[in-house]
């Protein structure tokens, strides 16, 4: 790991991946977007070579025919941020698994397969975590039909 | 000598699993060989609620998440809010806000003090630590209304102004938070028994609690000095002053004693926070129905008394979040459970789970 | 260590054994309760103007009402208010927003009933209400009322600065001071002079004078009184 | 007042010769009377017992305690004992029946034993044994058991680890308990309670002997099942222990053997340490109970203070540090009388 900014590190990634990265700066964040077939590429790039050692949040939304899933890494201690959005197609949600890189992407997949209904691959317990083992169905995807009063 | 391997089922129904938590333990003999956490049994789907409701009326569930420190999770909530909205909250609403967030992490650490006390068999430590606590509860009923859900904090500032007598309560509360932390210390930690229950029990070393996400007093009392109130301050907080209490085991006791310290700092915060505290409004000009603008999406974070508490929602320019996911600290310092237990004897995931201060509305959501 | 935590352990208790206890003695004595404290949902249907704010600022679906257009005057006419109370959290949105105060929790937190059907409250329109529509089509209702503020706000006056309100009916300053300190002794007269300032300030003048006379009298006795109960001392 | 009892036994036993019964059949009814009174002190001691323990851990938290039935709130153990009698009972359908059922029984039965032999004052005991200290040790040790077999019988996960854990706790602590009252035992040279009583006619054995009363009182709370010990229940992680599966009267028996058994050892420990039935001004058997309940308002007082102890810290505190450490006192013991009577002291 060496010293380095931020702008740096996004311009070496670009210029490493090329054009499956794309770069969006926003208000809080530099947004990572890459094609999933980078993802853990890239994520071992960002914990081994710029000391990204703290995946804080993992997530995912449903946008329609897309999953976004997003990943807010920091790094312990110094301090920087930075976040990987990635897109996978609904009828085939699968993306690869983080859990060797973060041991904390266990559960956190976890949730997000069972509330969302995204695979990840090479997870080695891929079961529910909050809902029952026999719920029918993903309550976050925006289809989900809600019962109640 | 061939030994069976057997399975206990700690919860979710226990007297110490603070909760619905449900740990299955994998035994040989006393020998924990693994658990397994079952999680959910206090699952109450906050996060689809949250597309249905908007933003401001998602203020009271938030308050739910972690039921103990009910300020800190509704703090999060409102100043993820403000920040996508870009709305500015007055300084005095500023000071309320850390007066009340420091007092929630009192409470919380102060169940974590009574909850660990009860235990680990100490009944008396149990009602020492409440009592202490009823006092912050008086405080919040005072301003909030209510005692243990007050719902104070609101996006833009604050409900209320706060009553008269809330600075005196508040004065006498903190002036004896030295004298308490002398009564918890006396009364457990320099207990032999507990020492020795606690010493070298469930070791989470740096680089797991790293790897693992643990964030909070349980990552400090690896030794890794991390604070989301000095690593990114939010609100006031890069102008007060105050220590980041660190153990150097990562074991149970340490666990302990950074939230008693942490207890102590707290204390000096709200000190400091009620020499400052400036007149003026509490509550910034909102507009009725907030619609931040489409397509935007944003993490923030604080420190809660349990870790790293971030909500990551996604506006499509509703007055509703389209997506709202909170990243709550209990339910990734619980996966080190298993971790820490392995090994020990039966006696430990007791004393693990005490210290590891798990809160199940949270981590079920 | 060696034994020295254990001793310091069994000092603390033994210091607690002879403090005071902390129980509080509910239901004996009942809690002090903050002023702010949020007990039950109470609704007060006369002042409640139908605008809706709290129905759709309560996240739970707790609140609800149904209303009527009235034909003659175009005003939502409010017909039932129900408060489903079970789902209630407590949040004070609904009380917060309301422009007429008419929904706020009081302090009874003692809610606990039989049934579910119970924790339902519903208030239906009141007929009286109806009765005093019709009068007020009439024209009378509004003047009353219109006077009904100026009452309310001179009292008000007279109460924040009775010296100037006073200085009005009466001449010498020793009578002012006299009948001040009465009204703030009793409401009622204050009420009076009030009522009769804004109607008839002549005869609230004499009225005014007669209680200065009264209170002048009252005094001349018990000095009287003192003094001869000193005497016989 | 001071040989009240003791003149009405010998009244009761004159009336009976007079009925014309024969001298043997005279006392065995006088032993059932005397049994008799033994268990109804017993039952009275406990519901004043329960009520005691609440009100002083309540007050060591600061808390009232049971205040509503009764000034305060003496009545209110009678009241639980009427609901736990109405209770349900209810028996596991896994549950090893009989053994399940007698569990509690026979653990009331050998704690109401433990009676026999302690003098409750001046020539007042049930049997005045000559082994007297040797049988309260035997017959203590019974209760292992009655508790194995409420965790066996319950078929329960949590039963049985409690059952487990209270057997090799209790085997564990009996040998520096037996050991511990050796000391007095040399010293005094009986085994019978009422010469240890006399023996301390001018010194208790707590200033002879105040290693082995340590001792003593760590492996008694230990015997006892008393926090910081109180591995066989441990609420808060057996959840319950060996009592898991007891309800209504069957769980009661427990708690009230658990009683009868701490107020045995705390009279024992009055009558081997603090001079038994000995003391000034007043009668004898109020100084036993006077003393017997000091005793017990320490034992209080440390459960209300203490965190649970650690299972295998228990057993090696008890191995490696309470057995050497009363063996030591053994030693000691031996040396000083040796040297007592070199010098020609006693």
């Amino acid at each position: 790991m060496q010293e380095f900014n931020l702008e740096q590190m996004v311009q070496n990634l670009e210029e490493q991946i090329g054009d499956k990265l794309r770069t969006v700066r926003d208000q809080f964040f530099i947004v990572l977007n890459i094609d999933k077939s980078e993802l853990r590429s890239l994520m071992f790039k960002l914990r081994d070579d710029y000391g990204f050692n703290h995946l804080a949040n993992l997530s995912s939304v449903d946008y329609g025919e897309e999953f976004e899933l997003v990943y807010h890494l920091y790094s312990i201690p110094a301090n920087d941020k930075i976040c990987v959005k990635t897109r996978v197609v609904r009828n085939s949600a699968e993306v690869d698994s983080l859990i060797e890189i973060w041991s904390t992407a266990d559960w956190q997949e976890r949730e997000v397969y069972d509330l969302m209904g995204i695979k990840f691959k090479g997870h080695p317990n891929l079961i529910r975590v909050l809902l029952p083992d026999d719920f029918e169905g993903h309550p976050l995807r925006k289809d989900f039909v809600m019962g109640g009063r | 000598m061939q030994t069976d391997i057997y399975r206990v089922n700690v919860g979710p129904i226990h007297p110490s699993t603070h909760g619905g938590l449900h740990a299955e333990a994998v035994m040989d003999g006393e020998i924990i060989q693994d658990v397994i956490v079952h999680l959910g049994y206090v699952h109450r789907s906050v996060e689809k609620i949250a597309e249905s409701r908007t933003y401001q009326q998602f203020v009271p569930y938030t308050a739910r998440l972690d039921y103990l420190a009910t300020n800190l999770p509704v703090l999060g909530y409102c100043q993820t809010v403000e920040k996508l909205l870009g709305i500015e909250v007055p300084e005095r609403a500023e000071y309320i806000r850390v007066i009340m967030a420091e007092l929630s992490r009192i409470a919380s650490h102060q169940i974590a003090i009574a909850a660990t006390g009860i235990d680990l068999g100490a009944t008396t430590g149990l009602m020492y630590g409440m009592r202490d606590r009823e006092r912050i509860m008086n405080i919040f009923e005072m301003t909030g209304g209510q005692r243990l859900l007050s719902s104070y904090i609101r996006i833009g500032g604050v409900a209320a102004d706060i009553p008269d007598d809330f600075i005196p309560a508040v004065r006498s509360f903190v002036n004896d938070v030295p004298q308490m932390i002398d009564e918890y210390n006396g009364l457990m930690t320099g207990n032999e028994i507990w020492a020795a229950r606690m010493q070298g029990v469930g070791i989470l070393n740096p680089e797991d609690a790293v790897k693992y996400g643990v964030t909070g007093p349980n990552l400090r009392a690896s030794g890794i000095a991390y604070d989301i109130r000095k690593a990114e301050p939010y609100g006031i907080y890069d102008r007060l002053d105050f220590d980041i209490p660190t153990g150097s085991r990562g074991d149970s006791l340490d666990r302990w004693t950074v939230r008693i310290e942490e207890v102590r700092q707290s204390g000096r915060i709200i000190g400091q926070a009620l020499d400052n505290l400036p007149e003026g409004e509490i509550i910034a000009r909102v507009p009725k129905t907030l619609k931040p603008d489409p397509g935007k999406d944003i993490y923030h974070r604080i420190e809660s008394a349990k870790g790293e508490l971030g909500y990551y929602i996604v506006s499509d320019g509703g007055n509703k979040p389209y997506r709202l996911h909170v990243r709550a600290p209990s339910f990734i310092n619980l996966m080190v459970l298993p971790l820490v237990c392995r090994g020990g004897v039966f006696q430990d995931i007791i004393t693990n789970i005490a210290t590891l201060d798990p809160i199940l509305g949270e981590s079920d959501r | 260590m060696n034994g020295q935590g254990l001793i310091k352990g069994l000092g603390i208790t033994f210091k607690h054994f002879f403090q005071k206890e902390i129980t509080e003695q509910y239901p004996d004595v009942m809690p002090q309760l903050a002023p702010r404290f949020r007990g039950c949902l109470q609704f007060e249907f006369e002042k409640c103007i139908a605008c809706g704010i709290c129905v759709n600022s309560c996240p739970n679906n707790v609140l609800s009402f149904e209303t009527e257009k009235d034909e003659n005057s175009k005003k939502k006419k409010l017909l039932s208010y129900t408060i489903d109370f079970q789902h209630c959290m407590f949040c004070n949105l609904c009380a917060e927003g309301c422009p007429k105060q008419c929904i706020y929790f009081d302090h009874n937190f003692e809610l606990s009933s039989f049934k579910r059907e119970d924790i339902k409250m519903v208030y239906l329109r009141p007929a009286e209400m109806d009765m005093r529509e019709e009068e007020s089509t009439n024209g009378q209702e509004q003047q009353e009322s219109k006077e009904q503020k100026q009452i309310d706000a001179m009292q008000k006056a007279l109460q924040k600065n009775p010296g100037k309100v006073l200085s009005k009916i009466l001449e010498q300053e020793e009578d002012i001071i006299i009948l001040s300190e009465l009204m703030q002794s009793d409401e009622k007269t204050a009420g009076k002079i009030a009522e009769l300032m804004v109607k008839d300030k002549e005869k609230a003048a004499k009225v005014a004078a007669g209680f200065v006379n009264k209170a002048k009298k009252n005094r001349a006795k018990t000095e009287t009184a003192g003094e001869g109960g000193d005497a016989n001392d | 007042m001071e040989a009240l009892f003791v003149n009405l036994a010998a009244v009761l036993s004159g009336w009976l010769t007079s009925l014309g019964l024969s001298p043997i059949w005279a006392d065995t009814v006088l032993l059932f009377v005397k049994w008799i009174i033994v268990i109804t002190i017993i039952t009275l001691n406990i519901i004043i017992l329960i009520w005691l323990e609440r009100k002083v851990s309540a007050f060591f938290q600061e808390r009232l305690g049971p205040n509503r039935l009764g000034p305060f709130g003496i009545f209110q153990t009678i009241a639980d004992a009427i609901k736990l009698l109405t209770k349900e009972d209810i028996v596991p359908s896994a549950a090893d029946k009989l053994i399940f059922k007698t569990a509690p029984m026979f653990f009331i039965v050998v704690a109401v034993m433990l009676y026999t032999v302690i003098p409750m004052g001046q020539g007042m005991e049930v049997i005045n044994l000559n082994i007297g200290l040797l049988f309260f040790i035997s017959i203590g040790s019974l209760s292992t058991i009655a508790l194995l077999m409420a965790g066996w019988g319950s078929n329960n996960k949590w039963s049985l680890m409690g059952a487990v854990r209270s057997v090799a706790q209790m085997v564990s602590y009996e040998i520096p308990l037996a050991f511990s009252l050796l000391g007095v035992v040399m010293i005094s040279g009986s085994l019978n309670l009422q010469d240890i009583v006399a023996a301390q006619g001018k010194l208790w054995f707590i200033i002879l002997q105040p290693i082995a009363f340590i001792t003593y009182f760590i492996a008694a709370t230990a015997e006892l099942n008393r926090g910081p010990f109180d591995m066989p229940e441990a609420e808060q992680e057996l959840t319950g222990g060996a009592y898991t599966e007891y309800t209504g009267m069957r769980w009661a028996l427990f708690f009230l053997a658990e009683y009868t058994n701490l107020v045995a050892v705390s009279a024992l420990m009055a009558t081997v340490f603090l001079g038994g039935w000995q003391g000034p001004w007043l009668p004898s058997w109020l100084w036993i109970i006077i003393k017997t309940y000091g005793v017990i308002l320490v034992f209080f007082w440390v459960k209300w203070t203490f965190p649970r102890i650690r299972m295998d810290h228990l057993m090696s505190f008890s191995w490696k540090v309470l057995v050497p450490v009363s063996l030591g006192n053994i030693l000691l013991t031996g040396a000083g009388i040796y040297f007592c009577r070199w010098m020609g002291w006693c």
